[in-house]
Parts: C-alpha cells; structure tokens; sequence
C-alpha cells in the first residue's frame, strides 16, 4: 500500500460510459447504493441508447450513468462530471464534448482496438493524439486486470471479460472511499444460483479496487462525508418504482383495487412492470391491445368501482385524448399517468423533455377541464401518485400525472414513510336510493356521488352526450349545456382549495421569482441556492398543480419584479401564467433531449439581474 | 342483492322516451332482450348495458339497468375494464356493425382473443344509421349510399367469419323480425361462459331497407334460413328436405330423396367441436346459393380472461400471503440513517 | 282579390319548424333560394335534431330553419324572428321561447289534435288558452288545405298531407311579395319522374299562396327590396359544399388530385358526401375504418405526391392527433378540416361551438407546431379550403382548417368566381439527385422540397424519430433536436409573412377593438356595425389567420384603450392573444350549442363602453 | 424510369448502419429482402417501404430505396393512402406481431378486407422488441415477460386465423432461418395482385429466444415442417411417409403406408379455391399434433381496391367527360346580379 493523499470533498459528480453490453446501468446504480448507504445524499441520471440494441462498439450503442453525490443537499445528478470511465473508444468519443477541462478521465486501454477505433469513428487513437490534453487521464487495461485476477476460475474468456465493470467499480470504490461489502452482498444475492459467476464478479471488484490502492497512477483518495440527512429507513428508489408503490400505497388509502390499463411505451412502460408484480396487493394490470384500449379499460373499471389508472408517454398520451374526454364529461375518476419524452411524434423515446403540459391540458375536443399536477423528483412520485388518486376519487375527475424521462429513470434516496400512517380516503358514495340523481353534486367539491353497478335501487345510465343537470338525461338544452360546462369547469378550479397553497423558497418579494414544473426542479432549486448565497433577492417557487394552479399563485407572482420560467420545451408554463394571470414572463428553454445543467440557469438569473 | 323471481319486462324499460325512426328494427330487439331479462335470474343491479354510438348504441338509455354510452367503436375495451374489476356483472355490450367492426374492429376481435364473459349483440343493418347513411364494412360491394354514389368498391367482412378467426368461442346469429327465437338465443348466450357474440340482421328502414329480405322475408324463410341445431342435422326447406353436405371441405346444398341422397348424408352440426372450422365453413355460406345460418354456430367453453385474472390474485394471495403494504415499502435495499447524528 | 297593403321593409327573418319529417329544411331553403335570386341579401341557420329520428310529433323531433332576408348586406341569420311557421303543436313548444311578442305566428290547426298536444307535453291547448296572447295569431287548416287543393289527384291522403309544408311555402311567398316560378321550376326537376308528386307539391304551393291572397287574416304583405350586390352569378351554398369545392378548385391550382381519407361524423360528413360526387374531378374519397386510418392514409397520400386531405369533428379530431404529430414531423402536406360541434366528448353532435381552438394548436405530444387557419361564414369556406391546400403545398406543413357546424349547415349566396382566374400554386421540388437532402430548405419559406416515390434518384428515409438536419437521418444529437425543433417552429411563424396583414373595419385606434374568429363573424360584424352607427369609437378584427397570427396584430391591438373576444367556448382566442401578446383582455363567452344573436355582442359593447 | 437489369443487392442496401442486437432474425430477413428485390423487375425508385413501430419496423432505413417509417401500428392505413394515389409503386409494409396485430389490428384487418395491393412482411416474434420483452397478441399464454412476470393470461391470436378470417386474398409463413425459401415465397408475394400477408416466424434472440425451435431446429424440422405446394398432396416427414388427412372437417396426420393409408389419402393442396375455408383448415394446425404449415396457404385472384378506385375514376370520366372546374362551380340553380343597380 502506497501511502496517498486523502481529500475531502462536498460533492463529487461520476459519469460510467460504455458499451450498452457493458452493464454500466448496474455498475453506476451499486455506486449510488453503496453510497446512500454510507450517507452521501445524491442524484442519478442513466441516459441509454434508443430501444434497440445499436451494434456493440458504435457510437449510438453507448450507454452511460451519471451519479453526484455530495455532504449537502444534491438535487441533481450534476452538471460535469468530475471523472469520466470509459470502456469503449464509442464512450469517450460521446461522453469527452460534456467533459470539463481538468476532469478525470479512466479508459480501458484494451478496449482501444483499431477495430473499435473505427467503430467510434477514431481516425487515429484518442489516447495518443493529444486529444486528451488537458485532462487527467488514467489508463488501465481492465480486460487484463479482470482476467489475471480470474485465472484460476473455469469460466471462458468471454464470460471473464464481462466482470470488468466490477473492476472499474473496485477502482472508484477505491478513489471515493466506500466500503466493498454491500455490492458484494448484492453480488452474492444476484447471482445466488451461479456461485462461480458470483465469485469471479467479486474478484473482479476487488481486483479494481487492490489495484487503485495499489498503483502509483492515482494520486490520492477522495472522501465525500454523509449528508445531513433526517433520521428514517431509506432505500434508493426509481421514478417509476415510486410512481407503482404511491399507486398501490393510494389503492390502500381509498379501499379499491387498482386497475391498471395499459400499453408498453418507453419510458412508461417500468409502471407496468412494476404493478404487474403486486398480484398479492390486488393490483390488477391488462396489458391492452394499444392506448386507446388502456384509457378505456380504465374507465370501464372505474365505472365499474375500482380505482382506474392508466399509464403511458407523449404519443400514447394523444391517443388517449378522445376517450379522456369521456372520463371528464362523465365524471369517473381516473389516472393518468404520462412520463414525458422529447418529441414530436415518436422523436427521441429515451429522452427526457416537458413538452406536454399544454397537450395535457387541451388535447381534447370542447371545454373538457381537468386537473393535471406533476412530480419534481423520483421520491417525490410516491406522493403525487397518492395526490393524484385522491383528487381523482374526491373530485370524481380524471387526473393528468406529469412525470419526464428524467424523473422515471433517475433514482434518489427515499425515505421510507410509515404506511399506517397514511390516511384513508373516504369516498362519496349516495346513500338514498329514492330520488337519486346520478349528476347531484356536494356542495363543497361539487363532485357527484359514486354509484356502482351492483348496487341496488341506483340503476342509471350515463354517457358522452351532454346530459341534463342531475338527472344526466341526455340533454340539448343550450342553458343546461352552458350549466353544465361551467359546472365542469368550476369542479375543477374548486380543486384549488384542496390543494395547499404555493410555496416559496427565499424572500417573500424581491427582483426575481424563479417559476419551474416538473423535472427540472432540482436544476433550479440548485442554481436559486446559489445566487442566494451571493445575496441575490431572488426566490423559487416549484409549481407542482398545473390545473387548476394554486390559489394564491396570482398574487404571489405579482410581489416580484421580474418572473424567469426555465422549461425543457418551447416555453409552455410560461404560457399558461401569461394567460391566466396577464402577465409576462421571461423564458428559458432548452430542448435537446436533456436535464438542465445548474449553471445554465444560474448565468440566466444572473443575466436578469445585471 | 335484488330478489329476481318477481321481475318482469317492465322493471327492465327506463322513462326515457324510445327514440328510433318508426319501423327501426331496434324496436323489436329492444323489446326483445326487456322481456327475456326478467327469465334469466339475474338481479337487475347486477346488469350493465355498455355501448358505443350509433342508432343502436342509444340502447341502454331504454333499459332501467346500468347503462354506459360510452364512445364510438369502444365499448369492448370498456366492458372489458368493467367486467374484469367487477366480475359479479352481467355485462351486455350493445354496438353497431360501424361501430364494432369499424372503428371498433380491433377491440372487438381483442375481446373475443381474451374471451372476456361478455354478450355482444351486434346489430348489424350492413350501414351506418346514426350518421344518416354511409355504407359499412358489412355493407355489399357496389352499395350506393351517401359516401358511395356510385356504388361502394370495398369487399365486405362477414362479422362471423372475422369473429371465427379470432376464435370467438360463441358465436350465433339471430334475426330482428323473429323476436321469440332471438329471445332464446340471447338466454343460451347468457348461459355462455366468455365472449358470447350475437350478430342480429336488423333492418334500418330509412338508410337500407330490405337488406336482409332475402333471408327474412315470410313467404321464403324456411328455403332461405337454416336454424342450426347443436347435435341435429342441418336440415332446411319449407318442405324439410334440404340439407348441407360436406363435399371434401366445401358446403353443397343437397335435396333428401334426390339423386340417392338421405338424411344420413347431411351434415351433423356440432357447436362443441374444439377447433373453429366448422363454424368457420358455417360462416361462409351465403346467399343465393346456401341458406343463411342462424342460431349457435360454436359455443367452446374455455377459461375467460376476467376468471384468470382473479385466479391469479388468489393463487398468488394464496401462496404470498395478503400483500403487506410495509413490507413493499421496506423491500430491497434498506439502510437506516440514525438520531440526528449522521453515522458514517 | 281583396285589398292589401303593401309595406316595405329592410329585413325580415323568418322561422319554419315543424316535425323532422315536415320538411322543414326543405321549406326553407326553397324560400331561401328564391330570396337569393329576387336579389336579397340573407343568411341562414338550420337547426336540426340529434342524429336519429325522434318519433313524429315529439320534442326532440323538431326540426327548423331560420333565414334572415334583406335589403342591405345581412351577416347573420337574424336574432329574433318575425315569423314563426310552426307546423305543429311541439315545434311551437320549443320556439315560442325565442319568439318576441308582437311577432307573427302561423300554426296549422289540424295537428293540434289530442294526441300531438300531449306528444308535446302540452297540458291545454295553447291556441286557446292564452298562451299565444301578444302575438299576431295565424291560425290555417294546412291540411285541409292542402286535401281540397289536391282533391282530384290519385294519390292516397297520407302522400297528399306530405304537400302541406309546399301550401305554408306558398303563403309565406305571398307574405313577402316573391315569385311562385323557380320553386315550381324545382319542383319540377326534382319529380322529374313521379310527375303526379309534382303536379301535387306545386298545386299545394299555389293553394298556400291563392289562400293568403284571398283571406282576409292577412292584413298586409311585405316587400323586401333587392340588396346592393356586387354584380356577377350567384347561387345559394352552405359551407360544407363551399369547402368541397374550394378543395377542388385547390386540387386544380395545384395540379395534384384530391386524396380525401375520412370517416363520417356530424357536422363534417357532407364534405366527404359532396367530394365522392366529383369522381370526374379525379377526388378520390376514402371512407376509412376510423379517423386515425383516415389522417393516415391521407399523410400516405401526400407522402404518395397527392393532395391529402382529411374531414373531421371534434371526437375524430382528437383521434387524429398523434398522426398529425408524425405529419409535423416529417414535414408532409396535409389539410386537416375541423368542423367544430358542442362538446366535450360526444357532446351535442348537431350543436355548433368554438370550442376546438386550443385542441388545434396543443393537441400533440412535444413541440408540433403547426398551422390552423379559420372560416368565417358558409360562402368564405371556398377560399379558406384553397388557402388552407396552398399553405400546407408551399409550406410543407399539416393545415388545420376550423369550421364549425353553424357554418357548415348554413347557407349564403355566392359570387361565383371564375375558376380560370385562380392562380396556379407550385410545387417545390428537389431538381438535383446528386446531393439530394430530404430536409434541406427553401431559405424564404424554410419548406423542404417534395420529392416523392417513383422519381428517381431521390430515394431517402423519413420517419417520426428526431431526423438529422437536412439529410433527415435518424439523430439523438442534443443540439440537433434544439435545432430542428427550432426550425420546425420557425417554418410556421414564416408563414406569416405569406398571409395579409390583419385588418380592422372601423377606426384605426379608439377604445374598442372586438376580436373574432371563424363563425361569430357575422353577428359581430353586426353588432360593430351597430355601435358604429351610434357614433361609438369600436372597430372590428376577424382573425381569420391563428396560427401564425397575422404579423401586425401585436402592435394593432396596441392601438385600442380595450379589446373584447367575443367566443362560443369559455374563451380560447383570448387565451391564445393574452399569452402571445401579454395583454389582458375582455371576454364574451357563450358555450350553448347556439350562434351568438347580434344584440348580445352589442350589450356587451355598450357596457363596456358605458 | 431507371434500368432494372443491373440491380444488385447492393442497389437496395443504404448506408445506415443496422442496429438489430446480434443474431436477431431480422438479419435474415432484410438480407432475403435485399437479395431478391433485384431479381423482381421492379425499378428501384418504385419501390416504397412503410413500416410502423418496432424493432422490425427499422427495416426501411436499411434499404436504399423510398422509406417511410411511421408510427405504431399505422403502416396497413398509411400504404393504402399511398398506394392508392400512385398505385405504380410497389409498395411493402414491415411490420411486428405487435405492430399489426395488437395495435395496428384493425388496420390489417381492413387492408385485408379491401385487398389492397401491398406486400406485408410480417416479423412474428411473439414479443414486444423495441420496448425490450412485454409479450404480444400471439405469445403463447402462460408466457413469462417484462409485463406478465406470472404468465401472460391472454388466449394468442393465429395471425393466419385472423388473417383468414378477414379473408386475405393471400397468405404466405415462412421462417427466418430458410432465406432462401423465403425469398420464394417473396417472390409470389410480389406476383400477387392484392393484400399479400407473409407471416415470417422471426426470432428475437434477447427476448424471447427460441419461440419458434420447434418448427425451425434443424434436427426435426422435416418433420415439424408441412411445405405446401399448390396440386400437391400435404406430405411431408424426414421419409416423406407422413400426411394430412381430412376427417370430416378435421385435419389427421397419417402415415403413408400404415393401416392401410396411401397418397390417395392426403388431401392436396389447393391455394386457388375460392373459399377460404381451405386456408382456416391449415392455419389451424398447430404444434405439437400436426406440423407447422409454411409456404402459401392462399393465393386467390379478385379485385383491388386501389385498382377499382382508379376503375371508377376512369368509368366516371369515361361518361361525364373530364371535369370541368367552371361547370361544377357554375352548377345549381344560379342566378345573375346585374351591373351595379338592382334587378326586380
Ligand atoms: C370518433 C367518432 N367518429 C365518428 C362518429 C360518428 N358516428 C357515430 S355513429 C357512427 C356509425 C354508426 O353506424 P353503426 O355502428 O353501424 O350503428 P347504427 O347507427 O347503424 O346502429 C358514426 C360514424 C363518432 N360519434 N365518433
Ligand atoms: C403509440 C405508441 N404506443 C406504444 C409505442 C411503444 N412501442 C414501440 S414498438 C412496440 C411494440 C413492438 O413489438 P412488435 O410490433 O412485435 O415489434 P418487434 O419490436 O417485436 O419487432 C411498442 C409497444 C409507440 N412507439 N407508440
Ligand atoms: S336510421 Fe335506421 S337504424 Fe337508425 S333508428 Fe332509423 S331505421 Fe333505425
Ligand atoms: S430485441 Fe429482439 S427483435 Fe429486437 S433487435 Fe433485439 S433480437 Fe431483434
Ligand atoms: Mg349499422
Ligand atoms: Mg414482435
């Protein structure tokens, strides 16, 4: 052991890049376990190819995962990396444009192949030609090193070289100071049936991480100590995965079995996996014939009395629209989920974007309000499922869940909340059969009570056409419709009582109200922090309830001098605030398939406030 | 639950005034399932009309049931979420031949793929009423109508032989002008476990009258309907001596008593039989040359996907236990941060 | 003969209802017609029953036509009228409530019997118990009427009673001084070949006509003079054919075939009905399994080098959305017609409404921009429909055309233009096989060049995944996606340049400036005209261009202290120019399936400027 | 119009890199379809592929040829609209088992119904690809995916069932492991006038490897497969000794040689019978009972429906004459205002 330096830092940003064979996604998730484990606070941005599997070795067939993890709050996944692993010349070829100056680079040299050279478009090789200038690289042949630490292992080559992803993960183990234990008990747990697999990962991780403390190339060992964290269980968690269990923990809440209609579509279709897997919570998933059937079957279920959900991304989402229009006019309850991804039309599945806010909103024929509210973060989708389904049965309305890409497949740590604690949620059901009327409305909510078939003495119809305020006998009426449209549309604003007031972070009033949605949350919390900290009167307000928005949102816009609007779209927010509350907004939007970078929208403020 | 032994056709007519052109097929269809609902001991809570649109689809308004109109061409896809969810339903689908084999083509092969317990009546009037008379996929090539003045160029589906290659385990066919036998159609669908559909030849007088007259017509009916029997040969005519042989795998109209052909020789038909050809070979014989079948071309039982469904709950509750909201939270990789302090 | 006098009058409107099976639309548009061609200006509004037949005699079977008729130029069907022709006792149910006292009412007292009384939920009979009190009462045995004349003809009583509608067109002919002789001509062509209907319809014309002539409960008749109309042929056309025709005409500047891919609904399906006629014009229509087949094969069309098209209401409009999204993307022509209907959902399907605006424009998943242009009364329809097919040729680009179901149905006389004057519009197409890039750009309009299948050379790819600029290669680039979905919304705001500047009817500055859009065009043209006259400082916009707006109407409306949006949804206009223009508007909002009447718009001035 | 006889394979290969995973069948195929696309006589610039959603629906960016890949489940509707309004193109569709049978089910359906001519290639792996491993509409039930982790409860489609059943005016199967064979069958695919349907049993080697071993496995498959020829009997087996009987209405695998069997007692094959009840027969044959049909189930002439559109245009033009733009405008009753005063 070579005595190095050990330097502590308060956040680190790692980026692992590779092939889409070279299990990069699992090598960066066991680095985020093992650090939430040791209590670094972190988040998580995997960015993997398109569906298909591009030819190893090419440029499309790259696969990377980006972790920060930090002492203080991290509400991103950063926004340079700090060190770049890179398997392939593909890796670098991709990942070096995003790579600051001064970063730490670590190749796998034997992957640098003339074959694979070509492959990534090298003309000549990046670690000769001075392309790395400037950077801090670090080359180790990590075929080699995988394979002498496996010798003695009867498992072929092939089989070997794929455990060289536990050696780079041994190395940066090694640089970050984290214990090897929990990834091996993983390893042990994954492959509990082929002991000789789990015995060659495990040597292949330690081998990176022997060879790191080992070798002279690194200079020294970085510290990052455990964030201040509240007390609790934790468990580090995915978009989706807490998307699933707020729906089943929702389900429990409400006393119904949810019914989950559905079509695969990246990337939403992980809410299927996962619901599919709760057979034991009554959770019933149907794969449909396509979105149209998904929305459908949803709403036949919540007619029917359970809690009809349905999830999907941007092109399943237009699908939708006709039948969504039932829903509202109907006034079942429903979810909807839409994880976003960048389009138009089938544009980049596997990329993150925001651009549906307003199709959420709109897409429909007619006056047909609803409610829309979004998620911020992975952990944060847990309780906006619950939301969701709780307005949805209170208000009897269909409920647009906005989640993104970026939220979906980014992970962050959860801390567990006591089930037991959950409220229930008690549902408006009528009571008197004499003189029911399907369409009579509480007073408060305005929502009509739910009557299911199967109950007797509440036998009645309903359907699209426009129906007679009460009776919902259909209707033409040209009074009754105007009632009734504005009955729908007072539902829905009514729902702002419901929901807590806006919040903001930073002074009451001042120069610059920094307004987000969505994913983008921790992009701008970060950068608001920051121009805080340089005594910026500037504060953040994260609208999380698109429709109906805030109550007091109109007035709080109104106590700063200038409102910025950062969005991944063309500027959709920002719209809906200039319509609502007549004003004008400055705009920020970035549309490339990508989270916001901290700094982009800290040099905006500080453009603003110049 | 509801007792059923005092229902009568009237507990099934809501106040809604009954809305079809006079002389409208539907009339008789509606009167039709109002007084066999009462025979079938299911208690009227029980019961869920479900539509899509159409002159058709406004059925469940006139039925003092349940009743969902839902939107064009999606009904199955509802029913489907309905049935499943709340499985104790008697749920009855109610759609056009626009509606389920247009637009709703693709939800209602799907459904009768999964053979959800489900009773389709397809009225089929071979054109489009509500929208005051485009043709149809069911509509004859060369049909003029109001999108087709000079003579429709599409070749038709024939809505058994559709729901046959998407295996329907029950399908039959029934005529709007014989309400009796439609009534006893529609009981032995009930009986039926899965996807049961009915195509009902209904007569819309105003867009595409007569349509179906030459199989329905008094003065013909018996030369040109052969009333399918499960187990019986299948014997037609006025004078009972026609029948159906199988000629290699082709249907052949024979005459008893003519060119040595007996009784024997006639084709026995057998709606239990596993695979779906015969219904297949059933569905494909026409006018002129074959009398229309009517009745139950194939009742298979087999497992409906709502039943599987929650014999999969179970056997997984059964072998899981009750799913314990804590222990899904608490799953996978836990760790714990402690007091106030952190812990490194 | 007895002596009447004869009063003149500037405009009259007139109101036939009766029975679906009275023939009431019939009626009206004879009484239309021959007003056109004695030289009236006029405007009309149908207004029929929910799809299926009502049983005879029922409410919701009643059936009418209005038509305003006059001597200057008429923009609206009329608020209120002055007749009323009810041919039995449910159509004067339902419109006595719209008539104003002192109007005339004629009833036919043969049905009124017990039966109809009670069939209209009539408790007494209202001819005799008061009901009627303030009105001018025309009480006429139609019926008997009708037999007598007929009495010689061999037809059975039934078919004789089926010309009573032709003996109420006859006295309402000698009412307002016009012409027995293009009806009868009609009648003629029509019965070409049962010339004992003819014979019967036309002596049931001439008994209504001799009968008001001779009896004495008509104290006077009414002369509406000629109106000041440009000179030229006309003829009588409701929307829906004016658009068929104008896409016609379109197909011919452009020298492409129509390709219409549709699927029937109300009020759009005589568009397909009107072009499956024109077979000799090369259209070919397509009567598709459902909307999403019909916008598909329509964008197979147009990517086949035809002119595809596709005819829709609001429910097939949401259907359409996702594939109009692959549209926008692969940059295809494309007319997308929306005949607006009262929703949401099925909504009323024969009711009009404006309410598909924001559906237009947002009802897609990510950035889609597209273009949405507006009609603004039956006889514009024809040169918006050929607008519409330039812009989406010149531009590449989908086209959403916004009718509604008021302009559709109603009717207006037309200065038929001459077809040989109608420019021709050209193709861009890629000339060089070498280098050909499927997305490479025209630099005035930024339109990509149409090449299409069967021209050699010009072989390529288009799909809806993110494409590379110009060669349209499947790209997951960042900046890329930035770049096109730049571009892609840049094209739209180009066109911009290509439309006129909006203009104003009315001061050039004042204090009120009242927005339209589509089919309030007339009764706010009215209503503007109206105030001007009272001397008030109000002009008139029709936005006619939605997206993108006309380049000038940023700074127009800058010009006026306040801007009214007068709308039949619950404001969508007023949204679209709040949020572009960051200005606050008034709204007017009617959402009953029913025209805006002019004094509603006019009130609505006056308080404003009160 | 460019020279045909000089194609190559290489005319048809673009400069896209193919992104399939290694040792995907789809592989096969494109090289199959690459091979013999230039023997066919079919300029180059004539040749259009559509395709929808799905790993297989990525073909077009690989040939060189016109592309269009569009969105999913749309390619059936999209190939109509364009071969209908330049039916001198020849016109393919790739498409997935989920593509075209799940949600693009009802545009198969109607493309088959209206017998437009296109060749569809259907790629059946009996699994969702592109979005990596949920099962499709002709998964084997019990099939354990992404979305079923307990077995898929779904009864499956028979696309040729389904096919059949809307009556395809041709049906071919084929495999991705007998490139040769499938360019046969290609071949009378593109001689087909109308809906030609290849189902080629693919295999995704990621997400549901193997699904076909058992007609493919190179070891049995003489006897796992029935290559039909037209006027020749079903025989098949490593010692050409077994074939298909018809009993009654069902097929029967006989030895030939046993009990008394001969050749006379295997049904020949007949792709031209006007029925399509010959083709349900054979699509019902399955494994294990009976061997995998492959090769043309169905090959019948009729019309087309992008032929009679262009039929009617001409008939119509024929007896109106070309239109006239001015006589449609000037139609009606019409009537004159005169010069700038009134008339009476
Ligand atoms: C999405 C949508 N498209 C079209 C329509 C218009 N539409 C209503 S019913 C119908 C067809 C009716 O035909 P069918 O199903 O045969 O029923 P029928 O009226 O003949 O009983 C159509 C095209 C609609 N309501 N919604
Ligand atoms: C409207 C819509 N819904 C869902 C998807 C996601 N999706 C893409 S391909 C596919 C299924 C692919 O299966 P298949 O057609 O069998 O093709 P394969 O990948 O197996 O070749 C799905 C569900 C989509 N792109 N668009
Ligand atoms: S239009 Fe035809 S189907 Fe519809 S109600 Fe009238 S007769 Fe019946
Ligand atoms: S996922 Fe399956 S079908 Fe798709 S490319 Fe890979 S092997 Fe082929
Ligand atoms: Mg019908
Ligand atoms: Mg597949």
């Amino acid at each position: 052991m070579t005595t190095t330096t050990r330097v502590e830092l308060d956040r680190v940003t790692i980026r692992f890049a590779g092939d889409s064979g070279d299990g990069m996604q699992l090598t960066g998730t066991q680095f985020t376990n093992t650090s939430a484990i040791v209590g670094n606070d972190l988040a998580t941005f995997p960015d993997f190819p398109a569906e298909i599997r591009a030819p190893a070795g090419t440029l499309p067939g790259v696969s990377s995962f980006q972790v920060q993890i930090g002492e203080t709050d991290i509400y991103t996944p950063g926004d340079d990396p700090d060190v770049l692993v890179a398997m392939n010349p593909a890796a670098l070829k991709v990942n070096l444009p995003v790579i600051p100056k001064g970063s730490t680079v670590i190749v796998d040299t034997a992957s640098f192949t003339r074959r694979n050279l070509e492959k990534a478009g090298y003309d000549a090789n990046p670690l000769e030609d001075g392309s790395l200038e400037g950077y801090h690289l670090i080359e180790v042949d990590l075929t080699k090193l995988t394979l002498n630490a496996l010798e003695g292992l009867e498992l072929d080559n092939k089989a070997k070289t794929r455990c060289k992803n536990f050696c780079a993960l041994g190395m940066m183990y090694w640089m970050y100071t984290r214990p090897l234990e929990p990834t091996k008990e993983w390893i042990e747990r994954k492959f509990a049936r082929k002991a000789i697999l789990a015995e060659a990962n495990k040597l292949a991780l330690q081998a990176g991480y022997n060879y790191a403390n080992t070798a002279d190339l690194m200079a020294s060992s970085f510290e990052v100590k455990p964030a201040q964290i509240a007390p609790g269980i934790y468990r580090s968690i995915s978009g989706n995965q807490a998307l699933a269990l707020g729906l089943v923990a929702a389900s429990k809440q409400v006393g119904l079995p949810i019914f989950l209609g559905t079509y695969p579509i990246t990337p939403a279709s992980d809410i299927l996996h996962e619901l599919s897997k709760y057979k034991e919570y009554g959770v019933i998933t149907f794969q449909a014939e396509d979105e149209i059937a998904a929305v459908c079957a949803a709403i036949g279920a919540s007619y029917g009395g359970g809690l009809g959900m349905t999830s999907t991304s941007g092109p399943g989402m237009a699908l939708k629209s006709e039948a969504i229009g039932l829903a509202v006019k109907t006034e079942l309850p429903l979810v909807i989920v839409n994880v976003q991804r960048a389009g138009p039309s089938t544009g980049m599945p596997t990329k993150t974007e925001q651009s549906d806010l307003l199709q959420s909103l709109f897409a429909r024929n007619g006056e047909s309000p609803l409610c829309v509210i979004s998620c911020s973060r992975p952990t944060d989708c847990f309780d906006v499922a619950r939301e969701a389904t709780e307005i949805a049965v209170r208000f009897m309305t269909p409920v647009i869940l906005l989640s993104d890409g970026f939220i979906a497949n980014g992970t962050g740590p959860w801390k567990i909340p006591d089930p037991d604690a959950l409220p229930q949620i008690d549902i408006h059901r009528p009571s008197d059969p004499e003189d029911f009327k399907p369409y009579q409305r509480a007073e408060d909510t305005l929502a009509r009570a739910w009557a299911i078939p199967g109950m007797p003495g509440f036998e009645h119809r309903i359907g699209g056409l426009e129906g007679q305020n009460e009776t919902g006998n259909v209707s033409y009426d040209p009074k009754n419709h105007e009632t009734m449209s504005l009955l729908r549309a007072e539902k829905i604003q009514r729902i702002a009582q419901f929901i807590p007031e806006q919040e903001v972070v930073g002074p009451e009033s001042g120069d610059l109200l920094v307004v987000s949605w969505g994913g983008t949350y921790g992009s701008v919390y970060s950068a608001v922090l920051q121009a805080q900290r340089e005594g910026k009167s500037v504060a953040h307000a994260h609208v999380r309830y698109i429709s109906p928005l805030p109550r007091n949102l109109g007035e709080l816009l109104q106590r700063y001098k200038r409102i910025l609007v950062p969005e991944l779209n063309l500027g959709q927010l920002s719209k809906l605030l200039q319509y609502t509350y007549g004003i004008k907004v400055e705009t920020l939007n970035k549309i490339q398939g990508q989270p916001f970078k901290v700094r982009e929208i800290k040099s905006t403020i500080d453009a603003l406030l110049a | 639950m509801s007792d059923t032994s005092t229902l009568t056709k009237k507990d099934f007519t809501s106040n809604q005034e009954v809305r079809w052109c006079p002389g409208c097929g539907d009339y008789a269809i509606l009167n039709a399932v109002q007084s066999v609902l009462p025979k079938l001991g299911i208690p009227k809570e029980k019961v869920v009309f479900v539509s899509g649109i159409g002159c058709s689809s406004r059925f469940p308004y006139y039925m003092d049931t349940y009743g969902f109109h839902t939107i064009h061409g999606r009904a199955a896809a509802i029913a489907t979420g309905l049935k499943v969810t709340n499985p104790g339903l008697s749920v009855w689908m109610i759609t056009g031949d626009g509606d389920s084999l247009s637009i709703g083509g693709n939800h209602f092969i799907h459904a009768i793929r999964r053979n959800i317990d489900i009773n389709v009546l397809l009225f089929n009037n071979e054109i489009y009423g509500l929208t005051k008379g485009q043709y149809s996929p069911t509509s004859p090539t060369g049909l003029v109508t109001k999108s087709t003045p000079y003579g429709s160029l599409d070749r038709s589906f024939s809505a058994s032989s559709l729901a046959i290659g998407a295996e329907a385990s029950f399908f039959a066919r029934a005529i709007d002008t014989d309400p009796k036998y439609l009534q006893e159609i529609i009981a032995r669908a009930t009986a039926h476990k899965g996807t049961s559909v009915i195509e009902i030849l209904q007569n819309c007088v105003i867009f595409n009258d007569g349509a179906h007259n030459w199989t329905t017509d008094r003065a013909s009916k018996d030369d040109h309907q052969l009333r399918l029997e499960h187990g019986k040969p299948m014997i037609f005519g006025a004078e009972r001596n026609k029948g159906i042989r199988l000629n290699g795998i082709k249907p052949e109209v024979i005459t008893i008593g003519e060119n040595g052909m007996t009784e024997a020789d006639v084709l026995v038909h057998d709606e239990k039989t596993p695979e779906p050809t015969l219904a297949y070979f059933l569905s494909r014989m026409r006018a002129p040359e074959f009398p229309t079948p009517l009745g139950v071309f194939r009742a298979v039982e087999d497992s409906t996907y709502d039943e599987q469904v929650h014999q999969q709950l179970e056997d997984i509750r059964l072998k899981k236990g009750q799913g314990d909201l804590k222990k899904l939270l608490f799953a996978g990789d836990t760790w714990e941060v402690k007091g106030d302090q952190n812990h490194a």
